[in-house]
């Protein structure tokens, strides 16, 4: 299986996933360099975190109209796996591929810590290996991650089961103060209907060794590389 | 033209300015003396304190790169090196905490991509004042706010500092920030010019009127005008910095440059001038090609702005276009303003007019420099008298009350605005004795700590310099690495006066003697001075940022607790020593010495022995013994455990007991060990003449202190770490 | 020509910024100030642009790179031509 | 009475959100925006306050909490009363 980590001249997350793929999983791995038109071959691209174009508008506003960026949405729709994390994430809901948008953290300030995560979504290409209920910790490193939708969007969501991961303790049980951000639902990370493009606010590539103390993060990738004909 | 109120304006005296004349035979123009004034600010030229920062040790078998260039650069093996520095940038946080904080960042990492090195850890050391002002606490978040929101963006982690507290912080807040950058040995780069005709070429943001004469306001003293004449401070822009980033270090990596040169403080000036001197040349170039943002710049105005995320770069003429190119990419401009010249002059037109025509060697060497008059204060710092001290009733509260001091209390809320695990490296974080980040690639490991205790600085400066030296490679000790090189930044009030002088002599003469000791390089560093508002000075605050190795970083070791069940030994020895400590500052608030005596022979003999305990896997967790003495330590192993343990523990000293619990003699780590590696540990600290003390076992939920079998302290680990945790957040809680 | 453009948040999206706003000047003792929103404000200088293409182009381009509709909303006026 | 406060870097002063955001309009063809800069605005609900007193009151209280008179400057109207 191919991977293709995007690069924007403000991402600082596309080394830290392009060495799990391709040095701890030994996956083919490429960058895809953000004002080219080519995916390169992956079979599935990935939306690191970062500063994409600094931020200062909105997290991800400027990013969605880079050139490479019409190629990933219509690699989306043609069903083509995309995951975006953290600035990713946001990138993905500013390009309208994921539904919803990203307020400031509830207290108002950057949140880096590990934080506990609930799988609600089995199954997916993104979750194959998990169980629904199983607890996740991964980091999230963010300063905009309260997620937001309008109540008719939040519904959809939830009704379709597209909400793949909840903030939690250690448990697994949902809490005002285990929602760290103030995300609506306690939402971390979404999926599009179809199954095939995942946004989440953690950081699975800051998990995914030993030497991190968790490596809850393998879960995600390995679940791609499994979903792998 | 040149009447005392300009040159009192420029910072400089009649002498001074006479030299300059001598210098360049003739009057200076506005635009010369403005050059001169900058680059002969104390901030530039260290004019007070290079007969004193003579005195460091510099040389060391690993050392690549001692002071002199923007940053040190160690050998750590395998075709690497570690590129580091630390810089203060006090004055502009004070008066903009928020930018101020944040440019800071950005200067320093300036400092180490120029040398070739990619930035992977910044650490930032941070003084203010009494958290009961609410002017303190809004320079405390808008200075926190501000390293992060330039750190996060940029993607360089801040893996951890120090914060502390003093009144004499109050109106002049420290803001130190360190950078370490990893490098690869064939390709560090340095300001150099090559040969003549090279082209000069300015890269990154435009050219405006940010913070004209910076340097010299952080050369002056504040005086109650300066909130209201408030010079002009820089924005930061982290997003382009990023992109200057990633460009210099592909030109380089591509060998397409010659030299190069950030523009920091002093800005133009100071890189048109240093870059040809390294090289015995000249450079002559057109201002009007210097990018600008604003209309109408004056000659002096863009020579002397210090604008942010600007670099200087030499290259051959046939490599111009390549680095335009990558440049490009980057969505960067690359400008060629000028060429390097032979004759050693700096040339500058305007308007088709010479502007500028010094010898660069007389603005970069000939700086006066001065041996400052230094004596001690008249009156020395009182010496705690026992009897007057009583113990508390209730140690149980005056321990929680310790843990809950602002200076000792959990730092969290600091460090988690911080994106402290980009890059993934961090393999430990912040909330240890020490950052520790792998080098991805090799078995190793670098570890970082800043320390300075200003406290014990004040009471007594050469013990102050010495102990902090001490304390930092203690810190390292307990994560297992063996210190390699040392930054320090000196923070000091105005070295007009005799006793601030003093303090600073002593200080960096005790540096010089524990860095012998320990037989670490300083490698270069940062001095503040003028650091006095309304005529008061701040403690004499040194700082000290010291690097370390660990061959094996699997060999780490971490403070916390790790399984109950589990032997506490004190390595090292209890004193009855309570000057200068938290203490006496948080529970009876008294600032009384003497500081604790240090054996830097016994300090090394200490650090030896946990180095070599934990490089045989001996240790499982290690924690050293600083502010807020034994009881806090214990505490934090306590707290920094996957889960919270507790311990039962005895101490037989003949002493009172608050002295033990709360005392600060030096040279002491708690560690523990399993129950079948003790003899070894016990033996191995005998072999290096080391008193060890079986103080008690890991286990239950409370920390239990017995002294000579009396119980001293209970208090559930639970209710010590909320006093702890809650601390700094309900400081900063609205209502 | 010079145009003005206010973004703010939706008054469906509570803004915690506004808030902590208002409390930062509660207890300055501002008491009388009931209610603080705080949004983003832009100014563009445009040339070439006839007031009906600026009529057209400028929420055009609010719409497409300032405003995330979702949760925001803008107003915009010339402010000299 | 309802007032709104438009704070922005001072002229002088480097705006990098503003610059961003005039790179994206230009790369996305909106070439006539010849400047950008963006700042930040307060809408604030003030009660019991004759119109004397907010013309004392809010500069006083833009100046002390909203504003960093080194490198930010600010204008304020009231939009109702
Ligand atoms: N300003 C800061 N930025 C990041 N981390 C910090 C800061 N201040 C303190 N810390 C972290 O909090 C922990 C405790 O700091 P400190 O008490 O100074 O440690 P020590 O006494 O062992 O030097 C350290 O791990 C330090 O890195
Ligand atoms: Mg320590």
């Amino acid at each position: 299986m191919k991977f293709g980590v995007v690069v924007f001249p403000g991402s600082n997350c596309d080394y830290d996933a392009y060495h799990v793929l391709h040095s701890v999983l030994k996956q083919d791995t490429v960058f895809l360099w953000h004002k080219d038109h080519n995916l390169q071959g992956a079979d599935c691209v990935i939306l690191p975190g970062g500063f994409s174009y600094g931020d200062y508008l909105r997290s991800g506003a400027i990013a969605r109209f880079s050139p490479l960026m019409c190629e990933v949405a219509e690699f989306a729709e043609r069903g083509g796996l995309v995951l975006g994390i953290c600035n990713g994430f946001q990138i993905l809901m500013e390009m309208g591929l994921l539904p919803g948008a990203m307020l400031r953290n509830k207290r108002l300030k950057f949140l880096c810590q590990f934080v506990h995560l609930r799988l609600e979504k089995e199954g997916t290409a993104f979750t194959r290996l998990g169980r629904r209920g199983q607890v996740l910790r991964l980091p999230i490193a963010h300063y905009e991650g309260n997620y937001y939708a309008p109540p008719e969007t939040l519904e959809e969501l939830e009704k379709g089961g597209q909400v793949v991961f909840r903030y939690s303790d250690r448990e697994g049980r949902l809490s005002e103060e285990a929602n760290v951000n103030g995300a609506l639902n306690s939402i971390a990370g979404i999926i599009n209907r179809r199954g095939n493009v995942l946004g989440l606010m953690p950081h699975p590539e800051r998990a995914s060794e030993a030497v991190f103390g968790s490596q809850d993060g393998r879960l995600i990738f390995e679940s791609l590389i499994k979903s792998w004909p | 033209m040149i009447d005392p109120k300009i040159l009192a304006d420029h910072n400089l005296t009649l002498e001074e300015y006479e030299t300059i004349v001598r210098l360049i035979g003739r009057e200076p123009n506005w635009t010369e003396l403005g050059i001169f004034s900058v680059m002969w600010s104390e901030h530039c030229c260290y004019k007070s304190s290079k007969v004193h920062l003579r005195k460091l040790p510099t040389e060391g078998r690993q050392v690549i790169q001692g002071p002199g260039e923007n940053a040190g650069i160690i050998d750590i093996g395998d075709g690497l090196a570690v590129v580091f520095k630390i810089e203060s940038h006090n004055h502009p946080s004070f008066i903009e905490p928020f930018q101020g904080a944040a440019t800071g960042v950005g200067g320093i990492l300036r400092d180490i991509f120029t040398m070739g090195a990619r930035p992977v850890a910044l650490l930032d050391s941070l003084r203010f004042g009494p958290l009961g002002a609410g002017r303190n606490k809004a320079i405390m978040e808008g200075v926190v706010s501000g390293i992060s929101s330039y750190g996060n963006s940029i993607g360089v982690p801040t893996v951890g500092g120090e914060v502390t507290f003093d009144p004499s912080y109050s109106l002049n807040p420290l803001v130190n920030v360190f950078c370490l950058g990893l490098a690869r040995q064939d390709k560090i780069f340095y300001a150099r010019a090559g040969q003549p005709g090279n082209q000069v070429l300015y890269v990154g943001s435009k050219t405006g009127r940010d913070g004209i004469h910076g340097a010299t306001m952080a050369s002056a003293e504040f005086g109650k005008e300066t909130e209201h004449k408030r010079p002009n401070v820089q924005v930061g822009d982290p997003f382009k910095e990023k992109l200057l980033l990633e460009a210099c270090l592909e030109v380089m990596d591509k060998n397409l440059i010659v030299g190069i040169q950030d523009m920091g403080a002093a800005g133009l000036t100071c890189s048109t001038t240093e870059v040809p001197a390294k090289s015995g040349l000249g450079l002559s170039f057109n201002l009007d090609l210097v990018p600008q943002r604003e209309a109408g710049m004056t000659p002096y105005e863009i020579m002397l702005s210090e604008s942010q995320e600007r670099m200087l770069i030499v290259a051959e003429k046939g490599k111009v276009e390549e680095v335009r190119q990558v440049f490009a990419k980057w969505d960067l401009e690359a400008v060629v303003i000028g060429e390097i010249t032979s004759g050693g002059r700096l040339v500058g037109t305007f308007g088709g007019r010479t502007e500028i025509d010094v010898p660069v060697e007389a603005v970069i060497n000939r700086c006066p420099v001065y041996n400052r008059k230094f004596e001690p204060p008249a009156r020395t710092a009182p010496r705690l008298d026992w009897e007057s001290l009583p113990q508390p009733a209730d140690l149980k509260a005056a321990f929680l009350r310790l843990l809950a001091s602002p200076t000792i209390a959990d730092k969290e809320w600091v460090f988690r605005q911080y994106d402290h695990m980009v890059q993934t490296n961090t393999i430990l974080l912040p909330g240890a004795d020490a950052a520790v980040l792998r080098i991805k690639g090799t078995a190793k490991a670098v570890a970082m700590t800043l320390d300075g205790n200003a406290a014990f600085a004040a009471l007594d400066p050469r013990a102050g310099g010495r102990l902090a030296v001490a304390e930092a490679c203690r810190n390292l000790a307990c994560v297992g690495a063996a210190p390699i090189g040392v930054t320090n930044c000196l923070n000091f009030g105005n070295p007009e006066k005799p006793e601030v002088m003093w303090q600073f002599k002593e200080v960096i003469e005790g540096m010089a003697e524990a860095c012998r000791a320990f037989g670490i390089p300083v490698t270069g560093g940062n001095v503040s001075f003028y650091n006095d508002t309304e005529g008061a000075s701040i403690l004499p605050t040194p700082v000290l940022g010291v690097v370390g190795l660990l061959e094996d970083a699997a060999k780490m070791v971490t403070p916390g607790f790790k399984a109950e069940g589990e032997v506490v030994v004190l390595l090292g020895r209890n004193g009855p020593e309570l000057g200068g400590s938290e203490y006496l500052r948080a529970v009876h608030s008294r600032e009384e010495g003497p500081c604790p005596g240090l054996d830097l022979s016994e300090e090394v003999k200490l650090q030896e022995l946990c180095r070599e305990a934990s490089g045989r896997g001996l240790l499982r967790s290690a924690h050293d013994v600083s502010e807020g003495g034994l009881a806090v330590c214990l505490a934090e192993c306590a707290f920094l455990g996957n889960r919270q343990i507790g311990c039962d523990l005895d101490f037989g000293e003949e002493m009172r007991t608050d002295a033990l619990l709360f005392g600060e003699s030096q040279s002491r780590i708690v560690i523990t060990v399993r129950p079948d590696d003790l003899d070894k540990l016990l033996g191995l600290a005998r072999k290096k003449h080391v008193p060890a003390v079986i103080l008690g076992e890991t286990g239950g939920t409370d920390l239990v202190f017995h002294h000579q079998d009396r119980e001293a302290v209970r208090v559930p680990v639970a209710e010590a770490y909320r006093a702890w945790k809650e601390a700094l957040p309900e400081a900063f809680l609205i209502k | 020509m010079k145009v003005r453009i206010l973004v703010s948040f939706k008054d469906s999206v509570l803004d915690p910024q506004g808030q902590t706003v208002m409390n930062a000047l509660h207890t300055l003792g501002y008491g009388f100030v009931k209610n603080a929103r705080q949004g983003k404000v832009f100014e563009l200088e445009v040339e070439g642009l006839s007031r009906e293409q600026a009529e057209a182009a400028i929420p055009e381009l609010a719409d497409k790179v300032l405003v995330n509709p979702i949760i925001e909303k803008f107003s915009w006026q010339v402010l000299e031509t």
